[in-house]
């Protein structure tokens, strides 16, 4: 059987994969596809925790973010949608009217 | 009735301040109208004012204080409405009672646009100065402390002259910094009272005199005394003030160096003397030693200034470093001297930036290059001028010269030797050199007083625009009046003022020197009377 | 495997009560929507004033609740939602906040031509998110409570639809959300895993496992609180600790975490803005306090050893000890440079959360006895900060006009005597936001000082004081340039619509109220003390 | 058993495609290799006796969350990164930090000492919670409140999508209780050019324009008489 350590490290460095993910992507859609990785990474953890315990509870709190997950995707794209029709690019760093 | 009166004493200016705004948005309002209410209301507020004389001639002896006000105000914090009048603040607060209405009557004129702000600004002001003086909760003091600011700051910025922004800030964040610190201080002190009330927390002091401890007390001392040495300002924090006095319209100039300046050393007497006593005695070869060149540094640098406006700036830099010199030789002669010294200092100085108003008001000038001979065409200014500059230098029989008596006097007879450690050697520093060096300021004040006189008023008329210039009106005399009435007095007759300050002026004298003899300063004392 | 159940359902735990003043809002905002569906563009006021008539009753609920925040059932919904005074007072400030810009914004979407009533159920929407975040008991309910908030939040941004900037506030508020949120949501699962305990299996479960003893993590506050002393993965604890204080750095705009706030204040439409700064930082302050203060709480070894609850309590105060001072420097040394006035209160708000972080300190370090009083400071402050920062959003609001065209400290210049109403009010919430005597600002930092130096941060206030100092540049820039410089251009004054003049006479008032008699308030919020405290010690 | 095969190989290809998904310029390769790491989720989810929640990773993430982006990636025709040079300078040192310390996490993670065997030995047996049913009593029972939120919370997600992704009307002009004292922008023919936000003055400027031109309908002329105001 597979330690337990074994799944969290996976999840640390899928997390991991993310985060870096956020920062170096230029192109909103794909950096928002690491947030989901993230979010995912974070399931993993949560799943196997509750597995391993026996308890329920992690199990519902992944149902839950997938919600979150599904509704923040939808918001999400409401905006690249509403900013692509003001500007026909999705690259921050065109993001010329705002300082970043 | 009587507890009311300092409530009454606050609030009166500020329903003044009310009533210009609401006059504002009535329909007949004209420009001319606003300085009438002002006057009005701080008239009003100078009268009031003149109840406070009806205390006891001995007031303030053991440490009672009159007209007292106490309610409760914040009271999960402990911070109290207290309010009160003793011998100290009584003289400041008549003081600020007489100098709003004559500053007032000063910009009739001179003041040509935003009538309404600046007479309501006048009018908050006068305000927070009264309550300043008569707060005795550590909290409200600070709130009138820093409100006294903020219409300052709108007076120098507005209505002030060229470099008006550079001064207006300058001096808001000097003063500012200052207080914050001192805010922490009060906030501190809570925590080790819990509460802002200053009689309890000078009661619980001397139940216990070792409830704070003294590298606490040293903090506290410095928190607070830095803040009032902005204020004062002590020679090397004095650097704001000749800016700002010298961009404040007239009216503003007098009321900051009449009454603003006098906080700070107010300040000193009532919290850091009264609270931290030892301390106090700990730092005074400082403060002593920072008086004095500060009285020499203000007297040298007013020589040399081609603005007359600058000149006088300085030459408060010079006379508060006498207050601060009178304070701290912890003599009863030498810190009546500098309380006198404050009134002095407010009356005469307050007049001579109205006579500079005057004159800049005429020739929208203050150089003194461009004048030369004014005596010919204004002879009654001229005359007025060179005895507001003589009670300024300390002509015997004039104000200016009891003030400095009392405060040299006191000083010469401490007795004490100030104790300098340098790593590990000790410097002693003997109240005589102190004096000595002191006195000389008084004949450098003589020098770049008259030699300003010489280039100002006599001699021939050299710009030919100064030759049909109009002398004083009878609002400018009016106005200049009671000043000159009272520098005659106050040097001719000054029992009254000091009889009802001694019994205050003793109590915090008695704190400071009795109690243990720890310290740098009084293992080196030796009492001489 | 065995498929076969028979779990019966044991009845949850309902508890109506508890959650009135959630339930009345959530019903306004579908109400507002309902209204805004059928009574078409012409109704534009129906909704803002059903909106306030909510937010007036949910406030009645918070008020009628106050008095039970002592009581025994005090907690609902298996432990879901707790009442406390901390909950209630966090409650109120929201409702505040929510109402306040409510009237700021029903003239603006006027202005904007922009659907009144999306914005007004957005609105509420996200007040109750923020009023899930206080009164949430469990992690669970705190993140949902956030996802509310900032969904809302996300889409309230980018509401000027046809304007870059806004869309592109939206969108970065969007992206480092929800990459906080992520940070969050591990920090949770790791506490959730660390907090591993055994409990005997349901009895009721049928088959071999029911004779199995189980472990279980938890992600209830009070719980979480009772095992950190024997959590079977402590160093989890502290990573998860770690990456919560990252999550909530983020939503309270904390550095280094803030870097999303300029930009995104500075985009957003002003009266969103106001909101954001006001609100959602003082949720995130609430569902920060709440976690870390009871479930991480100094807890004693009963042995010679460090306890883990007493070194993790170390731990997370010293890091927001570092959090606090680096806050309050970055927002008042990058404010001072600022040439924009929403980027530079943008930058204030920084500050000012550093300041309220202070408060947080002194109550993390604060016995339970204090603690109260601290919590009560740190909620006072965000009360204050948020009327003089909803004030000085609503003058703005009506400087910038339509397009948030004006919007640099430039546009401000010598407008002082001209539009003397709007400049002196905006002066007093600058005075305020600086902390001068007499207004709220003075107040609250009075308090939170207080709380820090009584448990001995001399430094930290000693910093923020300093901070202070060079706080007192960038406020009193603006007021010198409205006051002290002369106009260039023409300037024509712009007529106070009246629900603006309401909001600004509430604000000054307020402002002026909270700064001469805290007393009363600040005795409410103390009431009583956060309950899982009580319990604990 | 199976397991440990299993987990090496879906583990590798869910980093795998995680860092294909990174290394990728074209967001649409993007897509699909991150739907490789939800994927192989699943099947990871599948060796931690999880089923419901391997189903639902299929369903909500695979098929929907990823569909909606591939969906809106050929709607917007989404071009490819261009390399330069990055600007978002001040988060590099924190994503480098971040990363270290994840990093280090994950290595301590795989060392975790003591209590770990004890976990372990609980893993080892099959276990009824990963079912449906279990989760629906407990959705239902314990986590009733956090599941009706959710709903207020969809339903903000709607509210939100449908407010920003609509069309709306043409800019607008004018607004009561806008006054404005700039001119408005004039094309090089004398046409007004409307950006969002205009107000008064342009609405005005736009009407006198249209009156001109003999366009002038009643809304115009109403726009002019309300910027008087």
């Amino acid at each position: 059987m597979i330690p337990l350590s074994w799944y969290l490290a996976l999840s640390a460095v899928l997390f991991t994969i993310g985060v870096v993910g956020v920062i170096i992507k230029r192109n909103v859609i794909s950096m928002f596809m690491c947030i989901e990785l993230m979010l995912n990474a974070v399931n993993l953890t949560f799943v196997a925790f509750s597995s391993y315990f026996g308890d329920v509870t992690g199990q519902l709190f992944v149902f839950i973010v997938m919600t979150v997950a599904a509704a923040e995707a939808a918001v999400g794209l409401g905006i690249v949608i509403a900013i692509f029709r003001n500007r026909e690019s999705l690259d921050v760093d065109d993001a010329s009217v705002l300082r970043l | 009735m009587q507890q009311y009166l300092l409530t009454i004493l606050i609030l009166l200016p500020a329903v003044g301040a009310l009533a210009v705004g609401l006059h504002g948005s009535a329909p007949y309002a004209r420009a001319q109208h606003y300085r009438w209410i002002a006057l009005g209301f701080s008239a009003l507020t100078f009268a009031v004012s003149l109840l406070l004389l009806g205390a006891p001639v001995g007031l303030g002896a053991g440490g009672t204080f009159h007209f007292v006000q106490d309610l409760p105000w914040v009271e999960s914090v402990g911070a109290h409405y207290h309010l009160g009048v003793d011998g100290i603040s009584l003289w400041l607060v008549l003081l600020t009672t007489l100098l709003v209405p004559v500053s007032i009557l000063s910009s009739w004129t001179a003041i040509e646009k935003r009538e309404l702000a600046f007479y309501a600004s006048m009018l908050v002001m006068e305000s927070a100065m009264i309550g300043v003086f008569v707060s005795l909760d550590l909290l409200l003091f600070y709130l009138f402390f820093e409100a006294s600011l903020v219409p300052m700051f709108f007076l120098i910025g507005v209505w002030g002259g060229d470099r008006k922004l550079y001064a207006a800030i300058k001096f808001f964040i000097y003063t500012a910094v200052g207080s914050l610190l001192m805010l922490a201080g009060i906030i501190a002190l809570w925590y080790a009272f819990g509460t802002f009330d200053y009689a309890q927390i000078l009661a619980a002091l001397q139940a216990d005199p070792h409830r704070l401890t003294a590298e606490w007390a040293f903090w506290l001392f410095l928190a607070f005394a830095f803040a009032f040495s902005i204020k004062i300002p002590l020679f090397p924090l004095h650097t704001w003030l000749p800016d700002a006095h010298t961009e404040a319209p007239t009216a503003g100039s007098v009321i900051l160096a009449g009454v603003l300046l006098k906080m700070g050393t107010y300040g000193l007497l009532r919290f850091n003397f009264a609270l931290f006593p030892e301390q106090a005695r700990n730092f005074a070869p400082l403060f002593v030693v920072l008086a004095v060149i500060g009285i020499i540094y203000g007297a040298l640098v007013a020589m040399v200034q081609p603005d007359v406006k600058r000149l006088v700036a300085y030459s408060s830099v010079s006379h508060m470093g006498f207050v601060v010199l009178g304070m701290f030789s912890f003599t009863e002669w030498g810190m009546q001297g500098a309380l006198y010294q404050m009134l002095n200092h407010g009356v005469s100085t307050g007049a001579l930036f109205l006579l500079v108003g005057m004159i800049y008001e005429r020739r929208h000038t203050r150089q003194i290059a461009d004048f030369g001979g004014l005596s010919k065409p204004m002879p009654l200014f001229a005359t007025l001028f060179v005895f507001t500059a003589l009670s300024s230098v300390g002509l015997p029989l004039l104000n200016g010269f009891v003030g400095e008596f009392l405060i040299m006097f006191g000083t010469w007879n401490t007795g004490f030797v100030y104790l300098f450690w340098v790593g590990e050697r000790a410097f002693h520093l003997n109240t005589w050199v102190v004096t000595m060096l002191a006195a000389t300021g008084v004949i450098w004040a003589a020098v770049y007083m008259l030699w300003m006189l010489q280039r100002v008023l006599f001699g021939r008329v050299t710009n030919e625009k100064n030759r049909r210039l109009a002398d004083l009106n009878w609002r400018e005399i009016g106005l200049l009046l009671p000043l000159l009435a009272l520098m005659v007095f106050m040097g001719a007759y000054p029992r009254p003022f000091l009889e009802r300050s001694r019994a205050s002026i003793e109590q915090v004298r008695a704190r400071v020197v009795a109690g243990e003899t720890q310290g740098v300063f009084s293992a080196a004392a030796q009492e001489s009377k | 495997m065995n498929l076969s159940f028979a779990i019966p359902l044991s009845a949850p735990d309902v508890n109506f009560r508890l959650l009135l003043p959630e339930l009345i809002l959530s019903v306004t905002g579908v109400v507002v929507m309902l209204v805004d569906a059928f009574t078409g563009r012409s109704q534009r006021r129906a909704t803002a004033t059903l909106s306030l008539a909510g937010l007036a009753a949910t406030a009645w609920a918070t008020l009628w609740l106050w008095p039970s925040a002592q009581g025994a059932d005090t907690r609902a919904w298996g432990g879901m939602i707790v009442l406390d005074p901390m909950r209630l007072s966090f409650t109120l400030v929201f409702l505040i906040v929510a109402a306040l810009t409510v009237l700021i914004s029903a003239i603006w979407v006027e202005w904007e031509g922009l659907p009144a009533g999306e914005f007004h159920t957005l609105l509420l929407f996200a007040t109750v998110g923020m009023m899930l975040m206080a009164s949430g008991n469990d992690l669970v309910m705190i993140f949902l409570g956030l996802e509310i908030l900032s969904i809302a939040t996300y889409v309230m941004a980018g509401f000027r639809k046809n304007d870059l900037r806004s869309n592109e506030s939206s969108l970065k508020y969007f992206i480092l959300g929800s990459f906080s949120s992520a940070f969050l949501l591990y920090g949770i699962a790791l506490v959730y895993g660390a907090t591993a305990h055994e409990v005997s299996a349901q009895p009721q479960a049928s088959g071999a496992l029911a004779q199995h003893v189980i472990l279980a993590g938890t992600t209830n506050i009070s719980a979480i609180a009772e095992r950190v002393n024997d959590g079977l993965y402590p160093p989890l604890l502290f990573a998860g600790a770690a990456m919560l204080m990252i999550g909530f750095g983020f939503k309270i705009a904390s550095a280094p975490f803030h870097v999303w706030t300029p930009d995104v204040y500075e985009g957003a439409p002003t009266p969103v803005t106001a909101f954001m700064a006001a609100g959602p930082k003082a949720a995130g302050f609430a569902a920060f306090m709440r976690v870390f203060l009871l479930a991480f709480p100094f807890v004693a070894a009963s042995g010679q050893m460090r306890s883990t609850g007493a070194q993790l309590h170390d731990a997370w105060l010293g890091a927001l000890w570092i959090l606090a001072v680096l806050t309050m420097t970055v927002g008042n040394v990058v404010a001072l440079v600022q040439t924009n006035v929403k980027r530079m209160l943008a930058y204030s708000s920084i500050a000012h959360a550093g300041y309220a972080l202070v408060g947080f300190v002194a109550a993390g370090a604060a016995d339970s006895a204090h603690q109260t009083d601290a919590v009560a400071a740190v909620v006072f402050y965000l009360l204050a900060y948020a009327v003089m920062n909803l004030g000085a959003f609503a003058v703005v609001t009506l400087i910038a006009r339509s397009g948030d065209r004006r919007t640099d400290i430039e546009d401000y210049r010598g407008i002082g005597f001209d539009s003397p109403a709007l400049s002196l009010t905006l002066s007093l919430f600058l005075l305020s936001l600086l902390g001068v005597p007499l207004t709220a600002g003075f107040m609250g930092k009075v308090m939170v000082f207080s709380q820090a130096l009584g448990e001995g941060y001399k430094w930290l206030v000693v910093i923020g004081v300093l901070n202070t100092a060079i706080s007192v540049y960038y406020y009193l820039g603006l007021i010198v340039v409205m006051f002290f410089r002369e106009r260039t251009t023409e300037w024509r004054a712009p007529r106070i619509p009246t629900t603006l003049a309401v909001v600004l006479v509430l604000t000054v008032a307020g402002v002026i109220y909270l700064g001469l008699f805290p007393g009363r308030v600040i005795n409410a919020f103390r009431a009583v003390q956060p309950i899982a405290v009580s319990s604990l010690r | 058993m199976f397991t440990i095969p299993l987990f090496v190989l879906f583990g590798a290809m869910a980093v795998g495609c995680a860092l294909a998904m990174v290394a990728q310029r074209n967001p649409l390769y993007s897509a699909i290799s991150l739907i490789g790491v939800f994927v192989s989720l699943a099947c990871l989810y599948m060796t931690l006796q999880a089923p419901f929640i391997a189903a639902v990773q299929v369903i909500v993430y695979a098929g929907a969350i990823m569909v909606l982006v591939v969906f809106v990636i050929m709607l917007l025709n989404v071009e490819e990164e261009v390399r330069r040079p990055v600007r978002l300078r001040f988060l590099v040192p924190v994503g480098v930090l971040l990363a270290a310390i994840l990093i280090g996490e994950a290595a301590f993670i795989l060392k975790l000492p003591g209590a770990a065997s004890r976990i372990d030995a609980f893993g080892q047996r099959p276990s009824d919670v990963g079912l449906t049913a279990s989760i629906g009593t407990a959705l239902f029972t314990e986590y009733l409140l956090p599941f009706e939120v959710t709903s207020v919370l969809i339903l903000m997600a709607l509210v939100g999508a449908i407010t920003l992704a609509r069309r709306t009307a043409t800019p607008r002009l004018a607004a009561p209780g806008n006054v404005d004292t700039e001119p408005p922008e004039l094309g090089p023919r004398g046409e007004v050019f409307i950006r969002p936000g205009d107000t008064a003055e342009t609405g005005r400027a736009f009407a006198r324009h249209q009156l001109q031109r003999g366009e002038a309908a009643a809304s115009a002329k109403r726009t002019g008489e309300e910027g008087e105001r």
